[in-house]
């Protein structure tokens, strides 16, 4: 078990790399004995977001399906926890309401990737029908502001959104703050080894061969689309947890968080970051999610100048992704040598790239 | 004809024209070339306030329309040689550079040209039939539209420049190879498909409110009607158009515009569902 | 001593950039001028202002840095309805007042929130009887298809009724849709004397220019546009002919207080397009923050909440006096009827005087007694108890 | 008996019948090897044998069982592989982890890691291991296909053009590597347009010209048959 | 090495050249001289760089060093489509033809780009491979790996090159039409003056048609074969080597 830790779908091997991931771990575990309770509070913050990140790295960088629909299973986990929230009354049921709804996102993307994968939908249609299935969810709850929209005790209120929901809590005692970022920091921990030990597995090598050449893998004996089927409900299920985890943080959710643009969000983060790592994904969505917050606030009207420039410089310099880039950059230095970096570049094509 | 039959062709045209000139770009950036472009909505946007640009410096309408498809199709061009042309090889990353390029132009267009801009109004007038009253302007539009649809079938099916270029596009190297100078195909095919999409934002500008997001409302249309097109650009986006065009009228003419909205992305799913290579697959099968 | 802390939350980027920069403006100005005239109590202002870009979450995100690490005196802003619900669930775990600056719906009832714009008993109670006198008593309805849309249309379906009206249609329109040809052909269909207007963003917008092109030709009536979203000046005569709107403020308003209010803002603004009700609200807001806390002689919410009690919450505002109805803590307003003629000129039809915020009060919301934290409507009254 | 059992099958593609009718079985333990003119139907039929097209009409037997409707997957499951006429390898990942997608099912720790070595070696690919697939020479990414597909073991070894593109020695190689696999029991069912080649390894030959059966017998007969020398071998072959 | 001098009838001179991939490099050094109106043949186990070099010299690969001359002008620093002008052609290993396009189409495009040439050309074309007449509106993708062979050939030959580039033309292709091809190749030399650099695994069709014959080895050229010596024998053993 411990073995799939490492292998060769995951970048960063070997005792360098194991101490640094102890190394940020301690710190990240000491961080809030000496920062603002804010701070605290705004690290858990983008700590939700990561797993709709590593979600969609591992259904678009490994399995090759890019898909628009992260908001979706976003919102319906969202949804559900403040529907369970506010209709099984607060208190530790909010602990089975996030299970609940991360359990409700999976379903509703079994039944969507049911549909999709065994119609043989793939590549650039995946990405449409995704598309258009988050932006029905989003136009059906925008019009949902009338009364008689409710569920139990919850009213979906449209577009203004739902709330009044409680935050996590184990009985009278709400998980907040310091106890909040350790709960996000043990999640994010399991669920990136979690996902380090999937990929590295035989069914990593599966979803990998399934993206590189799915006729292929096939013909090697796997029902591909089993895969296909699980690495989407995985994804899935990861932006369920995200916002089941959201709505539990702001009590509220709106449309908004599954509509256009919000839905393009996942795939900048991910393709900042380098979609074909799960530790650059958790590294890059961390970095971008805090670079563009502080490139909010401090620059006013300039922010979506330089957030646009940043990705902008980051593709055309890194074409692998920024973190990926700087990752590889360092291995070569350390290890002295560039194979997997370099086989990427010219496995592209058995021809000359076509760039002058 | 009575008003009602007018009106359904009216309504129906008036759709069609709008994904037709809001996919037409697209179809060559994203169908052909490859490149997930983004910034789709920001060529609209270009084409949109050159034109009223222009038009408030007292060039009439139709000349102020071109040269804004024309400006939109300059600007393709230096955007195509200084970011896009690293992108053919990774369409993905392309979806993140012109991402990028969309926020910066966006919101550039807010900070030196203001939040808003003054419209310039329809020309052509209304008639109106029984007891309907319908705008002209809006079969210009589709008149437009199947203008276009000529002409890109036109230049891609019948003109030296349109053979290589589809060659280049299927296999750039192989291309060069036989002697294409793919760097300038390239930058024309782009160019082209960043003037039709000013041109769409040139002819709806008249009809529409002037803000630097408003491409935003054409992306999700184009997108969709080229990817149900298929992988043949040329043969799938008019047939896409139409039945999208058909879904979407007959949809809000009974069930009002959610509806309408909501059906017709369903109706993309379940096409896609049906047709996972898109309509062309079939008319290309048909066809042979 | 220390300055006191404002906190501002506007979106100067995305697509209500245009609503919110005269908010941002009308903030910029009065701290300016408050601050050249000795500040509240003798402490400078200072005005922290964050750009949500349009987004809920990020208003929610900033609400919080402003709260807690910031540690703001005051929250004011928000620009949809939106991202007032997202920004209020934060604000009310705090002991810090939040300012509404806009006109909206109607209907919350949160003691934490201080409400500045017109509300629908301020604006529709006058539009639509004088549209159905003057008019006729079909009404066709276009409305955005969000919380703003859905409510003001229940509002004019009440209305209507208890003038023995008939809405002849409603038609609900996605954000973002800027295609009109299908609804204008719908509405010559219903025949309605005039048309009720409530679309919403510049897409929406667009239905003006289509309908005047196909030459549909009815009256309008609104509580949004001109003052708020000043079409007539965005759109070329004569898309917004036949125009009627309530409103507490517009910009071509010529009462001494207004000309002078507005060459002030022309003076520190020149570029600005039009003087709008958001930016002239939030103007407002800290003139009213100002005299509730020197008159509470404090800055925390429960003392500021106690002058409003009072019901002497009240400022000389451009428009004419304006109050908090303790009740509600919503805003009393002078209202007027105006018209857009069809070179886009501006009219007065008809100024009602004052007119309250009524509505909470009397369906039973009564923050000086109990804090609701709720949003109600015609068709979500509170619970009898 | 007969491992494979092609029935009256048909494929058209439009207009165009690529396979008509086409009756075969392949006896269990024998190298057959299908021959043709450019066109003929070879790798469509290959492709109906493992499932990638549904056929038109006609039915296919694997082991007596029917398994025309079953899905590609489950097809190599019973116990059939191929190696495609275009290298189909997986092009963005190292060779090794190419040959371990193909192993894993069928060997798992030490085992696996002897028979990798085992196949590394055979294919003379064991410098190239951490190699991306899609950097190998063409020759190279048959070999690499050609081993997985031995890597599962297969009953039936399904070869589209195995040495298309190997130099002389080593498509002589491939020859002795199939005799030996069949020496163990595997039967092997070979697409070819090297003679000499399928001199080496075939047992039968089935000739197919514009999706039919064209003529089948062995070698030497069909090296005489005038007919087929005409439509296909050409005139230095002809004796 | 081959000693005739008299510059006119140098086609295309190669020196010193290195390429290779990423950091490795795959040609160390090679030297190829071929004369106007040959057919040369290269030849070598897989993996040695055949294809390389004739990346190289159609200049789809960038070279690392060495010179590229083309009828004695340096086109080292010519871009792969400015060579293709000015006379190389090139079929590729695996065909590449444009799938998505008809076979017609994919004929054009050779056609409208090369330099001048006899109208009869795409009539020649047809008459040489009959089967891509028969299918002149059918998706080249769609065809059979042999089929797309032919139609590559086609595509290089109607623009009229001056030399041609082939990799491993006979591969997948059935011995009649192996044959026929190099019947094509005799002739477009006789008919057209078109010279021909061929690599080929393919003992029979290297002895039918080369009048020389180059070895390769781990990216060097290591044996050149002439006239008689281009037999059987002597290039098997070479070969084993
Ligand atoms: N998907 C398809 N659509 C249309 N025609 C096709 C398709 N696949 C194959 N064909 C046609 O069917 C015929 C048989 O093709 P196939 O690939 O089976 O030939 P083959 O015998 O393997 O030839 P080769 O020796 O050249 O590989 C060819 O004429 C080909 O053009
Ligand atoms: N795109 C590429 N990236 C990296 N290495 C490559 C690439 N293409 C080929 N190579 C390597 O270069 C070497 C030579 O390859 P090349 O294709 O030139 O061989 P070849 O002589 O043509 O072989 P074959 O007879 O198999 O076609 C091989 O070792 C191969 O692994
Ligand atoms: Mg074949
Ligand atoms: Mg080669």
């Amino acid at each position: 078990m411990i073995k799939l830790l490492e292998g060769p779908q995951t970048l960063g091997r070997g005792p360098v790399f194991w101490s640094c991931f102890l190394a940020v771990l301690a710190g990240a575990l000491i961080y809030p004995l000496f920062a603002d309770s804010y701070d605290v509070g705004n690290f858990s913050y983008f700590l939700i977001w990561i797993f709709m990140a590593l979600g969609l790295c591992l259904m678009w960088g490994y399995g090759g399906m890019l898909s628009f629909g992260q908001t979706l299973f976003f919102g319906i986990a969202g949804y559900a926890y403040g529907v369970l929230a506010i209709n099984m009354g607060g208190g530790t049921t909010t602990i089975a309401a996030l299970l609940l709804s991360v359990v409700i996102a999976m379903i509703a993307a079994g039944i969507l990737g049911y549909f999709m994968i065994w119609g043989g939908i793939n590549g650039i249609f995946f990405g449409i029908v995704t598309l258009s299935a988050t932006l029905v969810l989003a136009f059906f709850l925008g019009q949902t502001a009338g009364p008689e929209w409710h569920i139990g005790d919850a009213r979906l209120n449209g577009f203004n959104g739902m709330k009044g929901m409680d935050p996590l809590a184990i009985g009278s005692v709400y998980i907040e703050g310091s106890a909040l970022y350790y709960v996000m920091v043990a999640l994010i921990v399991i669920v990136y080894l979690a996902l380090r030990m999937l990929v590295n597995s035989g069914i990593g090598n599966v979803i990998v061969a399934t993206r590189e050449n799915p006729q292929r893998a096939e013909m090697l004996g796997y029902d591909v689309r089993k895969y296909q089927l699980l690495t989407f409900v995985l994804g899935s299920g990861l932006a369920g947890l995200s916002g089941a985890l959201y709505t539990s943080w702001g009590q509220f959710i709106t449309p908004s968080s599954i509509g256009l643009p919000a839905a393009a969000m996942p795939i900048v983060w991910v393709a900042f970051s380098g979609r074909s790592d799960l530790t650059a994904t958790l590294v890059g969505s961390f970095l971008l999610l805090f670079g563009f917050q502080t490139i909010t606030v401090y620059s006013q009207q300039a922010a979506l100048v330089l957030m646009g420039a940043l990705l902008l410089a980051t593709v055309m310099a890194a074409p692998q992704g920024f973190v990926l880039g700087i990752g590889k950059f360092v291995a070569d230095r350390l290890t002295g040598r560039g194979k997997r970096g370099e086989a990427d570049l010219s496995a592209a094509s058995t021809l000359k790239t076509d760039e002058a | 004809m009575s008003a009602e039959v007018f009106s359904v062709f009216y309504q129906f045209a008036d759709v069609f024209a709008f994904l037709i000139l809001s996919a037409a770009g697209l179809a060559i950036v994203f169908g052909m070339m490859g490149v997930i472009n983004m910034a789709h909505g920001e060529f609209i946007m270009c084409g949109a306030y050159v034109t009223v640009g222009l038009v408030n410096l007292g060039v009439p309408l139709p000349i102020a329309q071109i040269a804004a498809a024309i400006t939109a199709g300059l600007i393709g061009v230096v955007v195509e040689y200084l970011i896009v042309r690293r992108f053919y090889k990774r369409p993905l990353d392309s979806l993140l550079a012109t991402w990028g390029l969309s926020l910066i132009v966006t919101q550039s267009m807010l900070l030196i040209v203001g939040s808003s801009v003054r419209g310039i109004g329809t020309p052509e007038g209304s008639f109106a039939i029984g007891a309907y009253t319908f705008s002209s302007y809006r079969l210009v539009l589709f008149a437009a539209a199947v203008a276009v649809l000529v002409g890109l079938y036109i230049v891609f099916m019948k003109t030296r420049f349109g053979v290589i270029a589809r060659a280049t596009m299927q296999n750039a190297a192989m291309a060069r190879a036989l002697g294409a100078r793919t760097g300038r195909i390239y930058a024309i095919s782009f160019g082209i498909g960043a003037g039709l999409a000013g041109l769409c934002g040139a002819l709806y500008a008249p009809t529409m409110t002037l803000i630097p997001t408003m491409g935003a409302t054409f992306v999700v249309e184009s997108f969709v009607t080229v990817v149900i097109g298929g992988a043949n650009v040329l043969l799938g986006t008019a047939p896409a158009a139409l039945l999208l065009a058909a879904i979407r009228m007959t949809l809000n003419a009974s069930y009002g515009q959610i509806i309408g909205q909501i059906g017709m992305l369903v109706a993309v799913i379940l096409i896609i569902r049906v047709l996972p290579e898109g309509l062309s697959s079939v008319l290309v099968r048909r066809g042979r | 001593d220390p300055p006191l802390k404002v906190g501002l939350l506007e979106d100067i980027s995305g697509d209500l950039a245009f609503m919110g920069m005269p908010k941002l403006h009308g903030s910029q100005l009065a701290v300016e001028e408050i601050n050249k005239s000795g500040g509240i109590m003798g402490r400078q202002i200072e005005l922290i202002h964050l750009d949500p870009q349009g987004d809920n979450a990020r208003y929610q995100e900033f609400a919080r840095r402003l709260l807690n690490r910031d540690k703001v005196d005051v929250l004011i802003g928000g620009i949809t309805s939106a991202s007032r619900e997202a920004v209020r669930p934060i604000v009310d775990r705090t002991t810090t007042p939040y300012f509404y600056t806009n006109q909206y719906e109607g209907g919350v009832c949160d003691a934490s929130m201080i409400s500045m714009g017109a509300v629908p008993e301020q604006q529709f109670s006058t539009l639509i009887p004088w549209m159905v006198e003057k008019f006729g008593k079909k009404v066709y309805v276009i409305a955005a298809d969000y919380n703003f849309g859905q409510i003001s249309a229940e509002w004019n379906r009440k209305l209507m009724k208890d003038l023995g009206g008939e809405v002849v249609g409603e038609e609900f329109i996605p954000l973002g849709v800027s295609q009109f040809a299908q609804t204008i052909q719908n509405i010559q269909k219903a025949k309605p004397d005039w048309l009720l207007t409530i679309n919403v963003g510049a897409a929406q917008d667009s239905f003006f220019e289509q309908a005047a092109a196909a030459n549909l030709n009815l009256p309008m009536g609104s509580s949004i546009k001109v003052m708020l979203g000043f079409e007539h000046k965005r759109f070329k005569p004569p898309a917004l002919n036949n125009m009627h709107a309530t409103a507490n403020w517009f910009e071509e308003i010529d009462t001494p207080e207004a000309e002078a209010f507005k060459k002030r803002w022309k003076a520190k603004f020149p570029d600005e397009m039009y003087i709008n009700d958001m930016g002239y609200n939030a103007y407002n807001t800290l003139y009213m923050y100002k005299t509730l806390v020197e008159k509470a002689k404090s800055t925390k919410l429960e003392d500021l909440r106690k002058v409003i009690a009072t019901g002497d919450a009240c400022i000389d505002a451009p428009e004419g006096k304006v109050c908090i109805d303790p009740k509600s803590q919503h805003t009393s307003h002078r209202m007027r009827l105006i018209s857009v003629g069809p070179k886009h000129e501006v009219k007065v039809e008809k100024d009602y005087g004052t007119i309250q915020p009524y509505w909470l009060g009397e369906i039973g919301c009564d923050l000086t007694k109990k804090n609701d934290k709720d949003q109600y409507t015609p068709s979500h009254l509170p619970k009898k108890s | 008996m007969s491992l494979v059992e092609v029935k009256g099958v048909s494929k058209r593609f439009g207009g165009l019948r690529a396979v008509s009718e086409v009756d075969l079985s392949v006896k269990a333990g024998e190298v057959h090897c299908l021959i043709g003119p450019n066109g003929a139907g070879k790798s469509t039929l290959f492709k109906l044998i493992v499932g990638l097209f549904p056929p038109t009409s006609g039915s296919i037997l694997f082991d007596s069982v029917d398994i025309t409707a079953e899905r590609p997957f489950a097809r190599v499951q019973r116990g059939m592989s191929i190696k495609m006429q275009a290298p189909s390898v997986f092009k963005e990942l190292p060779v090794l982890q190419n040959i371990q997608i193909a192993l894993q099912e069928r060997t798992s720790g030490a085992e696996r890691a002897r028979e990798q070595e085992r196949l590394l070696e055979l294919l003379g690919l064991a410098q190239d291991r951490t190699k991306m697939a899609g950097a190998l020479s063409h020759g190279q990414q048959q070999w690499l296909e050609i081993g997985m597909a031995l890597a599962l073991q297969p009953q039936l070894l399904l070869l589209d053009e195995p040495t298309a593109g190997m130099s002389p020695e080593e498509t002589f190689k491939t020859g002795e590597l199939i005799k030996s696999f069949n020496a163990e029991g595997m039967t092997v069912l070979v697409v070819e347009h090297d003679m000499a080649f399928v001199r080496q390894i075939a047992q039968r030959v089935t000739v197919l010209h514009l999706g039919k059966i064209f003529a089948r017998g062995s070698l030497d007969e069909i090296l005489q048959d005038e007919q087929v020398a005409e439509i296909y071998l050409g005139k230095t072959h002809a004796h | 090495m081959l000693t005739k001098s008299g510059s006119t009838d140098r086609i295309l001179d190669v020196r010193g050249l290195w390429a290779g991939y990423g950091a490795t490099p795959i040609l160390q050094g090679v030297d190829m001289t071929i004369m106007r109106g040959e057919i040369v043949g290269v030849i070598g186990r897989n993996g040695v760089g055949k294809s390389t070099l004739m990346r190289c010299i159609i200049g789809l690969l960038d070279s690392w060093r060495g010179t590229i001359a083309f009828m004695d002008r340096d086109v080292t620093a010519l871009q792969a489509d400015a060579r293709a002008r000015a006379g190389f052609g090139y079929i590729p290993q695996g065909r590449d033809v444009f799938p998505q396009m008809t076979v017609e189409e994919n004929l054009q495009v050779g056609e409208l780009i090369g330099g001048p040439k006899g109208k009869k050309l795409p009539e020649m074309v047809y008459e040489y491979f009959p089967r891509l007449r028969e299918r002149r509106k059918q998706i080249a993708g769609t065809m059979s790996g042999g089929e797309q062979q032919q139609l590559a050939i086609g595509r290089a030959l109607i623009g009229n090159p001056a030399l041609m580039i082939l990799d491993e033309p006979s591969e997948g292709i059935q011995p009649s039409i192996v044959q026929h091809i190099c019947e094509a190749l005799k002739s477009f030399r006789s008919e057209l003056g078109t010279t021909i650099v061929f690599v080929e695994q393919n003992l029979d069709t290297i002895l039918a048609i080369a009048q020389r014959c180059y070895i390769m080895e781990k990216g060097r050229i290591t044996h050149s074969l002439v006239g008689d010596e281009v037999n059987e024998d002597k290039v098997r053993a070479q070969l084993l080597l």
